[in-house]
């Protein structure tokens, strides 16, 4: 009884916290109302038994990815971004597909075997497994092809952020390490005739 | 958790994966070389590239062809299938990377560029050889991410980096659509493997029927994206035009390949008891790319946009071979594809020889008169005109010819005759650019770039796309063979 | 007992309020990169209620890359942003318009 | 596959590649205009060397193909290099042969600018011709069919007249579309017929009439584009108006009857039973070709969209001999198409004559030109008066034969008598004099008003010299046809029997026998 | 007397030679003009022609004789059951024809030296009568319809280039142009009358023909024709006979003869006088075995013949072109001709198409002889005395003008008289009384404007302009003796045809035709002329001497009128000014047909292009409908394309959305 009642009680913050998002007029509010909804959808996975993606979840996104978010609405200062004129004229159509896109996913979501219980737990693992350690065990065997590949994809990332926003100010003095590797005698040395 | 028993042995047959393994190392050390090299020697960094794509490819020959064609504990495959898709990726990528040769000199980071290149196609390699959905997002997102920065390399250009941005809100709302189709999928077979959810799938009952379309639709629209089907294309006119051109050769050919591979498996292995379905889904995509594209291509001045519109148009046709559903139609899109990568690239090798120092060599107009100035480019883009809209002695035409025979074998008369009048609709616009460079005078003057390399990529597609299409069978003959087995 | 279809009943919302948020939305990038990772999240509490309900761990493999993943995205994504706000000194929707037709 | 070439040379392949070589040579290897034009027209006359003993050792007693030629060419989709040869389509063979020198020669001064890619075009545009005529393999043939757009692309559009532009386009645009339906109907016919391109296997394969009626309309548009058949002839006189002189012939001379050729090739033999079906639409549009583009051409003010007109308007009588299934049509059909590469090419390259000298084609611009050129107004007299058809004229025999065998003709699917349909085609009688004459009249009669037409100076001998084969051309087959049309004979004999039988008996027993084969195997 | 009917055979050689030469002439002076210079052109010309002409009196010596000719040179055509042979065919119709033509010809070629002497086209000329002379000996000996329409074309062909031989002139390129176009729609109705014999008899070679007719016409083969029934004979001959039409300008289609008078006068007198434009009457005559067995046919034949020979002769009243006036006189004689062969007196027709070609030649000769001498002043309103200056001009003039009024002994008392005479003999209801009486009218008429137009010319006052006066002279002789050759022959042609002959005599086939032609028993006018005239119970004078009566008052109400200058014909055009300008006008046959045919055609011409080419096809279809849509399309898809991510990505979620919920329906 307790878990349903932590359900809708995540669920339905979750839900008003995305709605939040997406309704908020400041930049700066949308990412607060973010964060509430990672917090909720994070009890959300403690509910399913997921401890670790449910710290996980915490700890990289509120911890680092909306820091990231908020950190680039404060330096591009967007955060007062005024509504334009005649979004509403969208609202009908767009509302309307929406609408029924929404109603398709929940008709979706509730289908068949989703609700029948067919289902429901099938080997349920229980709360006496640690979930991190099963996480653990199949990430670096089973799964291991995908965590190397993670592992790129997260060098990309690092390579692509340096890539577009590192500028080399010319007041800045910094390391060129190509220069400092290829320099020679006659760079450095000067002989002085005395 | 010493006596924990370790129930996977260390993987076997990691040859299979030798050619990623090298290009994953490559790549590394390519983003070190650049850094220890001075920046007037920044071209053996590129050659160094070329070098790697090329002797990769070598190697993925070498490697295929084994009895055992799987490793990484069956969610790594590396079939004929994959093969012949990766040598194309990797050949497009070596054309990609000839053509920034001197296109890229003049930004920063040229190490960068190279290295992400490199991880784009490892990401695309993993993607066709891959057998569950895990690897596939993986692979997908290892390409996106490295071609959305690649997209924005020019970062001093408002378009470069106006273009990276649309491509990546575009591609994180299409990952995020895959992901939701994956999802369903996952649910409803409990696997991420191909080869377990495809009889799963077909054998679902009724209750099961809405979760697994809605899952199916998901992931065609996801993967849609990536091939710029319409109406998930709308992101490719806008990153076509505005990446450096470089690399929109390489995103109009390498990415289009493992996403249509992709698209292509998880037809074959995961979907297989929605034909039905996913065939009036298919037609349906078709149409509109193909009308899309043809139209609208019309309508360009630049050409860079007008080859996104292209593109969505030969994508369109492509896909009939998968209407078609069989392996001719399979086949057939290999040929399409292979015979579009040289169109593609000798194509992009002009535009980037036309740069001068004002002009980007973009505009339709910029080809006017060239045939007098530069009769041999002229030529050749000619050729590659003629072939891409589908006229004979040219290889586009056996292109079109292989997924029109496919999916007429199926009966689609009516789709192949919609399918032949927009072809014969796109025809306008590259005649169009023929009419300009023969029919209209000069009117600024050309100055076109000495570049042994790009001359050489462009005399050897063409050189390709004529030899194709006055002999096609080698290529035909390949492609079938990279499909046996897969159905 | 929570039945499997309440979870995927908050996904969907969720998954459908990033979608109505990306179209609808007329104020700037970064509220549609929010509405991108409303998506996401609502993508990884399917998984997760399928990894509960079906008692396999991939679903839960699978959240755990597409939070890699989705980081490295957002990672890349805000880079992108910036490089396109010094060039355009906005980063409003109504004004990514040089390229179109 | 059995071969009975009667000699094992293969003459057709070099008849075919020849010109290709050429053109590669000249490419790769010569610089000067001059030289150019010098090579240009020595591959075209040993190419139409190659093609003589196509006549001469031709035999005239069988409807078979003739110097077949067969190699496997992509073994994947059994299309094959599969060439041959009968009485319908050797005489084009030769005519292009003949035509593209004159072509080539006729350039020979008022093409000064990219001379190089002229000829090429020229030669490349031979090949494909040559192909077009030779190929028995459907695919191979629409391999030519479409090749030859690209060099009458160019051709149009970069020595064409001001408006070259649009028309080459138009033209390009329209053939294609046209075209591309053959495309499909081919593809469909090769999954019906047993995996086979054969034109020979197809002509024997029974299709039922459901197949029939659609391939014949997809076959319908590709042809009818071609000829060109009204309603979609308008791309014809804007690409004869604006291509030059050499490009009008080759248009008028060879490339309208390739739409015909299609016909004979593809639609009576292998499509019977919708020949017939739609024999009353085809004459009717040919009706409609012969007396409302005669009516059209003669409002004419501009001389080459005259001729185009007055193309559209012989071949609407090709057309009708075709469709009217006796023998005599359609060998006047047939002959109708060569005595039209005469007479057509011909005035086309009158028009250039005169073009060459004042740079227009109205004919408002001229008048009394016979007072400066005699000479070319003796020719062109000769070509106005062939163009009417008159006795003696090569036009004539084909057009009174069309006549007479569709006024005996009796196809089955035709509600009016064919005979009334004969006597409609005959109006050409006095259209065709309306047009040319007062064509001829205001160009060349009268005196010379303008000082433009007293700057025009008499014919070159290189000028004159093209018409010359012309002029003997259209005097001998008008005077003494009997020996083109036994080359004609067997053939059309052969086609007419082919279009005669119906191929719906046939298809039901083979869907009967399907039937029972797999009510056996059950 | 009848004709020995001996089995001789003609030399081959020599037949060849008859039509060769003039071409051989023709090619002679056509290709190497140039080279032959005026002089040798002419004379290679018209000695060839004069030999052929001696060498067809040579021949038909022999046919007279009773020899004949039949037999084929090559085969032209031939495929499957169509088989057409290059023949001859050689009996008495053809042989007079011959001799007609080719004595015709070499007068003319004679005069012609005279007349166009210093012309800047002299060889050309030359080339181009030769040439018609051979075309014209091709249509006569042909054997079969083939060589008829061969011959028909090429004459059509050579009667244009004549017309238009002075090619600077606007009015004789138009004349030309009329007068070729406008026998094409002639050749229409021949090429049609081709068709259906080949279809009906499988053969188009007369004697094969002929000998099926009487079996065919057993058969009772009907063709349908918006809902009527016509006997396929009938059709076949009214088709031919609108071939004959059209070549002898018989109304409606006689508007292009008088225009053609554009042409050299020598021209007019061999082409459009004495051969070509009575081709028609010979290809009648020649196929009587057809049209006799079609009384319908014949009756039409008659009317139009009746209707013509009336209204040109109207027309010819009040001409004031010297040639015109022998034009319209052409025309209305040719109706005679035709009104001869209508109601089956064949030979009476041919015998009148021979006196005729001779007076008429010798009339327009003449004429051509007084425009040469005033100038190429054409206009009788500017002559007048000009018998002073030259008289053989005018001597020979009168012998014809008084042979084609018909005043006995000359050419057309003969030949014209028995045409009256038979059709009023002639049973066949209303068609031939109101031929009858509209050609005994015609009789007056014609001596009254002949003799108009004589005196004009030769006598009442003078009126050549002061400065054509001073080189007023009587021609050279290559032109009077031409004249007075054709003087002999328009004297004497009437005699000898009647009396030498025979060609008059009641049953063909004792007469000098033989079996050349083909009258029913029952048709044959002649023989109930003879029945009529041996019925003593009623008076024949009207009959036999009415027509002369009327010739005689036409002569002498010209006198009346012309000879001396006279206000009388002015008083008259006043008092009936609507008649006066109808005539002059030509019935308004011209202005008919401009608003009629010319105009619409001209107009349907403007419409077809431009509404239905240019409008409905190219701007409707091809640039309205699949133009504008696909650029409609390219530019919607423009649109769509904003620039606008979230308008990028609604479309994506529409793509999903309609897919999905597509997808859903069908579950």
């Amino acid at each position: 009884m307790l878990e349903t009642a932590f359900f809708y009680l995540f669920g339905g913050l979750a839900v008003f916290a995305a709605l939040g998002v997406i309704l908020s007029a400041n930049t700066m509010y949308s990412a607060m109302w973010l964060i509430l909804c990672f917090f909720n959808a994070s009890g959300l996975f403690f509910l399913l038994d997921a401890e670790f993606l449910g710290i996980v979840l915490i700890l990289v996104y509120v911890g680092a990815v909306m820091v990231l978010f908020m950190f680039v609405v404060m330096m591009l200062e967007v955060n007062k971004a005024q509504k334009r004129e005649g979004w509403l004229n969208y609202l009908p159509v767009g509302g309307m597909v929406a609408l029924i896109l929404f109603i398709e996913l929940i008709a979706a979501s509730t289908s068949g075997i989703f609700s029948t219980g067919n289902m429901a737990m099938a080997s349920h693992m229980g709360a006496e497994v640690n979930n991190t350690v099963e996480i653990g065990k199949v990430l670096y065997t089973e799964y291991l092809l995908g965590f190397e590949i993670a592992a790129i994809i997260l060098l990309v990332a690092l390579i692509g952020a340096i890539v577009l926003t590192l500028r080399e100010r010319k007041d800045a003095k910094y390391q060129n390490i190509s220069k400092q590797v290829q320099v020679r005698k006659e760079d450095r040395l000067r002989k002085v005739s005395m | 958790m010493a006596d924990v028993v370790f129930p996977f042995p260390f993987p076997e047959h990691l040859d299979l994966i030798l050619p990623e393994i090298i290009m994953a190392v490559m790549g590394m050390v390519v983003l070190l070389m650049s850094v220890f090299i001075s920046k007037s020697k920044q071209n053996i960094v590129a050659w160094t590239s070329i070098v790697t794509c090329v002797v990769v490819a070598a190697t993925v020959l070498n490697v295929a062809g084994q009895d055992v064609t799987t490793t990484f504990y069956g969610y790594f495959e590396l079939d004929a299938f994959a093969a012949y898709a990766k040598v194309l990726m990797l050949v497009a990528t070596v054309f990609a990377m000839i053509l920034s040769l001197n296109y890229i000199k003049d930004l920063a980071n040229i190490g960068e560029y190279y290295t992400l290149m490199i991880f784009s196609v490892l990401g695309m390699m993993l993607m066709v050889s891959a057998t569950n959905f895990v690897v596939m997002y993986l692979g997908l997102e290892l390409m996106a991410l490295s071609v959305y920065v690649l997209v924005a390399y020019e970062r001093d250009v408002l378009r470069s980096t106006e273009a990276a941005l649309k491509y990546f809100i575009l591609g994180a709302l299409s990952s995020g659509m895959l992901l939701y189709g994956i999802s369903f999928l996952y649910g409803s077979t409990g696997s991420f493997m191909y080869t377990e959810m495809g009889p799963l799938i077909a054998s679902s009952g009724e209750d099961a029927r809405l979760a697994v379309l809605t899952g199916m639709l998901f992931v065609l629209a996801g993967l849609s994206f990536k091939v710029s089907v319409a109406p998930f294309h709308m992101w490719t006119p806008d990153a076509y035009e505005g990446a450096p051109t470089p690399v929109t050769a390489f995103m109009s050919v390498a990415p289009k390949v493992a996403g249509l591979v992709v698209f292509m498996r998880v037809l074959i292995d995961v979907l297989p008891g929605l034909q039905e379905e996913y065939t009036t889904l298919l037609i349906f995509l078709s149409v509109l790319s193909m009308a899309v594209g043809n139209l609208a291509a019309i309508a360009q001045r630049s050409i860079k946009r007008m080859l996104a519109y292209s593109t969505i148009g030969h994508v369109g046709f492509m896909l009939l071979g998968m209407i078609a559903g069989t392996s001719a139609g399979y086949a057939g899109i290999l040929t399409y594809m292979t015979i579009y990568l040289f169109m593609t690239m000798g194509v992009f090798g002009i535009i980037i020889m036309m740069r001068r120092d004002d002009i980007q060599g973009e505009l339709l107009d910029d080809f006017a008169g060239l045939s007098k100035v530069r009769p041999g480019y002229a030529l050749a883009m000619a050729c590659l005109m003629f072939s891409m809209a589908g006229i004979p002695f040219l290889g586009g035409f056996w292109a079109k010819y292989v997924v029109f025979i496919a999916v007429i074998e199926q009966g689609h008369i009516i789709l192949a005759t919609l399918g032949v009048l927009f072809s014969a609709i796109g025809a306008f616009y590259y005649i169009r650019i023929v009419k300009y460079m023969y029919f209209d005078e000069e009117r600024v003057a050309f100055n076109f770039a000495k570049e042994l390399p790009l001359q050489v990529t462009v005399v050897v597609s063409t050189l390709i796309i004529v030899a194709v299409g006055l002999y096609p069978e080698p290529i035909m003959e390949m492609c079938k063979s990279a499909v046996v087995g897969l159905l | 007992m929570i039945p499997l279809s309440n979870f995927l009943i908050v996904g969907a919302i969720l998954f459908s309020l990033g979608v109505v948020g990306l179209f609808l939305n007329r104020k700037n990038v970064i509220a549609i990169l929010m509405c991108i990772e409303l998506m996401l999240l609502a993508v990884n509490i399917n998984f997760a209620a399928f990894s509960h309900f079906l008692g396999d761990l991939g679903g839960q493999i699978m959240v755990f890359f597409v939070l890699t993943v989705a980081a490295s995205e957002v990672a890349i994504g805000l880079a992108i942003l910036v490089a396109y706000y010094r060039q355009r000194r906005s980063i409003a929707v109504e004004d990514i318009n040089t390229l179109q037709g | 596959m059995e071969l009975n070439n009667m000699l094992d040379f293969p003459i057709l392949s070099l008849a075919i590649f020849l010109p290709t070589f050429g053109a590669l040579i000249i490419w790769l290897f010569i610089k000067n205009d001059n030289a150019v034009r010098w090579a240009a027209l020595l591959t075209s006359v040993a190419t139409f060397i190659v093609t003589l003993p196509l006549i001469f050792m031709f035999d005239t007693s069988t409807a078979d193909m003739q110097f077949e030629e067969f190699h496997p060419w992509i073994e994947a989709f059994n299309v094959n290099y599969h060439l041959g040869i009968d009485g319908i389509s050797m005489p084009f063979i030769v005519l292009t042969g003949l035509l593209i020198i004159i072509c080539i020669a006729s350039a020979w001064k008022c093409i000064q600018t990219r001379v190089k890619e002229y000829m090429l075009s020229f030669l490349i545009l031979e090949t494909t011709l040559i192909g077009v005529f030779s190929a028995l393999d459907v695919m191979l043939f629409y391999f030519f069919w479409e090749a030859l757009l690209i060099p009458m692309y160019l051709m149009i559009g970069v020595w064409g007249g001001k408006n070259r532009i649009y028309a080459t386009v138009k033209f390009f645009l329209y053939t294609l579309a046209g075209s591309v339906l053959m495309l499909v109907a081919v593809l469909a016919m090769y999954f019906e017929a047993g995996h086979t391109f054969s034109m020979l296997d197809l002509m024997d394969y029974p299709f039922n009439f459901q197949w029939q009626f659609w391939i014949f309309l997809a076959f319908f548009i590709a042809f009818a584009v071609k000829v060109p058949m009204w309603p979609v002839h308008t791309w014809l006189p804007d690409a004869h108006t604006e291509a030059p002189t050499a490009g009008s012939v080759i248009l008028a001379g060879i490339l309208l009857k390739m739409g015909a050729y299609g016909y004979l090739r593809f639609s009576l033999p292998m499509l019977p039973d919708a020949s017939q079906y739609f024999a009353p639409m085809m004459i009717g549009l040919s009706l409609v070709a012969i007396v409302y583009i005669s009516l059209v051409a003669m409002m004419q003010r501009d001389m080459k969209r005259l001729i185009a007109y007055s193309s559209i308007a012989h071949m609407g009588f090709v057309t009708l001999g075709t469709f009217v299934f006796t023998v005599q049509a359609l060998e006047g059909a047939v002959l109708g198409m060569i005595s039209h590469g005469f007479i057509a090419a011909a005035l086309f390259l009158c028009v250039g004559v005169m073009y060459d000298r004042l740079h227009t084609r109205e004919i408002g611009d001229y008048g009394g030109v016979v007072n400066q050129m005699p000479i070319f107004a003796a020719v062109m007299l000769f070509f106005s008066m062939a163009n009417i058809a008159l006795p003696g004229s090569s036009a004539f025999i084909g057009e009174i034969m069309v006549l007479l065998g569709t006024f005996a003709a009796d196809p089955v699917h035709l509600s009016v008598s064919a005979k009334w349909i004969a006597i409609a085609a005959t109006i050409s009688v006095v259209l065709s004099a309306c047009y040319t004459l007062w064509m001829y009249k205001r160009v060349i009669m009268g005196d010379v008003i303008k000082d433009t037409v007293r700057s025009m100076g008499e014919m070159s001998k290189r000028e004159f010299a093209l018409f010359v084969p012309l002029i003997l051309l259209t005097l001998w087959v008008g005077f003494y046809p009997v020996p083109v049309l036994d080359l004609l004979h067997a053939s059309a004999a052969h086609l007419v029997e082919q279009a005669t039988t119906t191929k719906l008996d046939a298809a039901a027993a083979l869907i009967e026998h399907s039937t029972a084969l797999s009510a056996a195997a059950n | 007397m009848v004709h020995a009917t001996t089995e001789m055979t003609l030399n081959t050689v020599e037949l060849m030679a008859i039509p060769l030469l003039p071409l051989f002439g023709a090619m002679a002076a056509g290709l190497f003009g140039w080279v032959l210079k005026d002089k040798l052109s002419h004379w290679i010309t018209s000695s060839c022609v004069i030999l052929s002409a001696l060498l067809s009196i040579h021949v038909f010596t022999q046919v007279l004789n009773g020899a004949e000719f039949y037999g084929n040179f090559w085969t032209w055509i031939a495929s499957g059951d169509l088989v057409v042979n290059i023949g001859m065919m050689i009996d008495p119709l053809t042989t007079i024809m011959m001799v007609t033509v080719t004595v015709v010809s070499a007068c003319v070629h004679i005069y012609t030296i005279g007349y166009m002497h210093g012309d800047p086209g002299y060889p050309r000329f030359f080339s181009y009568i030769s040439a018609f002379t051979f075309s014209m000996l091709v249509l006569v000996m042909g054997n079969s319809f083939f060589t008829l329409f061969f011959g028909w074309e090429a004459v059509g062909l050579f009667s244009y280039l004549l017309i238009g031989f002075w090619f600077k002139r606007e009015s004789a390129t138009t004349a030309a142009m009329k007068a070729f176009i406008v026998n094409r729609v002639g050749d229409f109705g021949f090429a049609i009358g081709i068709l259906a014999v080949w279809y009906y008899f499988g053969t188009v070679d007369y004697r094969e023909v002929f000998a099926l007719v009487e079996g065919f016409v057993a058969t009772n083969q009907v063709m349908h024709f918006m809902g009527m029934d016509v006997e396929a004979l009938t059709f076949i001959c009214l088709a031919l006979f609108v071939g004959a039409m059209g070549k002898s300008g018989q109304v409606p289609l006689h508007v292009w003869l008088p225009d053609s008078m554009e042409g050299p006068t020598p021209i007019s007198a061999l082409i459009h006088a004495a051969t070509m434009v009575t081709a028609g009457v010979f290809m009648v005559a020649r196929l009587s075995p057809m049209f006799e067995y079609s009384e319908v046919a014949l009756a039409v034949v008659i009317i139009v013949g009746t209707i013509t020979a009336f209204m040109c002769a109207t027309i010819g009243l009040v001409q004031n072109d010297i040639k015109r006036v022998i034009a319209y006189s052409t025309c209305s004689q040719l109706g005679y001709m035709f009104v001869a062969l209508g109601i089956s007196a064949y030979p009476i027709g041919i015998f009148h198409l021979m006196t005729h070609a001779y007076f008429k030649a010798l009339l327009f000769l003449a004429a051509g002889s007084v425009i040469h001498a005033v100038h190429h002043n054409q206009d009788i309103r500017l002559m007048g005395q000009l018998r002073k200056y030259m008289p053989i001009t005018y001597i020979t003039m009168l012998l014809a003008g008084l042979a084609l009024a018909g005043i006995p002994p000359f050419g057309g008392f003969f030949s014209k008289d028995m045409i009256i005479e038979a059709a009023y003999a002639r049973d066949m209801g209303w068609v031939s009384e109101v031929a009858y009486w509209a050609l005994m009218s015609g009789v007056f008429m014609t001596a009254f404007y002949t003799f108009r137009m004589f005196f004009l010319t030769f006598h009442n006052s003078d009126r050549v302009p002061a400065e054509t006066k001073a080189h007023v002279h009587e021609s050279p002789w290559v032109i009077t003796v031409p004249l007075m050759i054709l003087a002999v022959g328009a004297v004497g042609a009437g005699m000898w045809g009647d009396w030498g002959l025979h060609m008059t005599s009641e049953e063909v086939a004792h007469g000098y035709f033989r079996d050349s032609m083909m009258i029913l028993e029952e048709h044959n006018p002649l023989v109930k002329l003879e029945l009529l005239e041996e019925d003593h119970t009623k008076s024949h004078f009207w009959l036999e001497y009415g027509a002369l009566i009327l010739a005689l008052s036409g002569i002498f109400s010209a006198f009346f009128m012309y000879f001396k200058e006279s206000p009388l014909p002015a008083k008259l055009a006043a008092m009936f000014p609507g008649v006066y300008q109808f005539l002059l006008n030509k019935w308004y046959w011209d202005e008919l047909y401009a608003v009629t045919i010319v105009k619409p055609t001209r107009a349907l011409g403007t419409f077809f292009w431009q509404k239905g080419d240019l409008a409905m096809i190219d701007r409707g279809l091809i640039h309205g409908v699949i133009v504008n849509s696909v650029k409609a399309g390219a530019s919607f898809m423009r649109n769509i394309q904003s620039g606008m991510v979230y308008h990028y990505a609604y479309a994506m979620v529409i793509g999903v959305f309609g897919l999905l919920t597509y997808l859903m329906l069908n579950a």
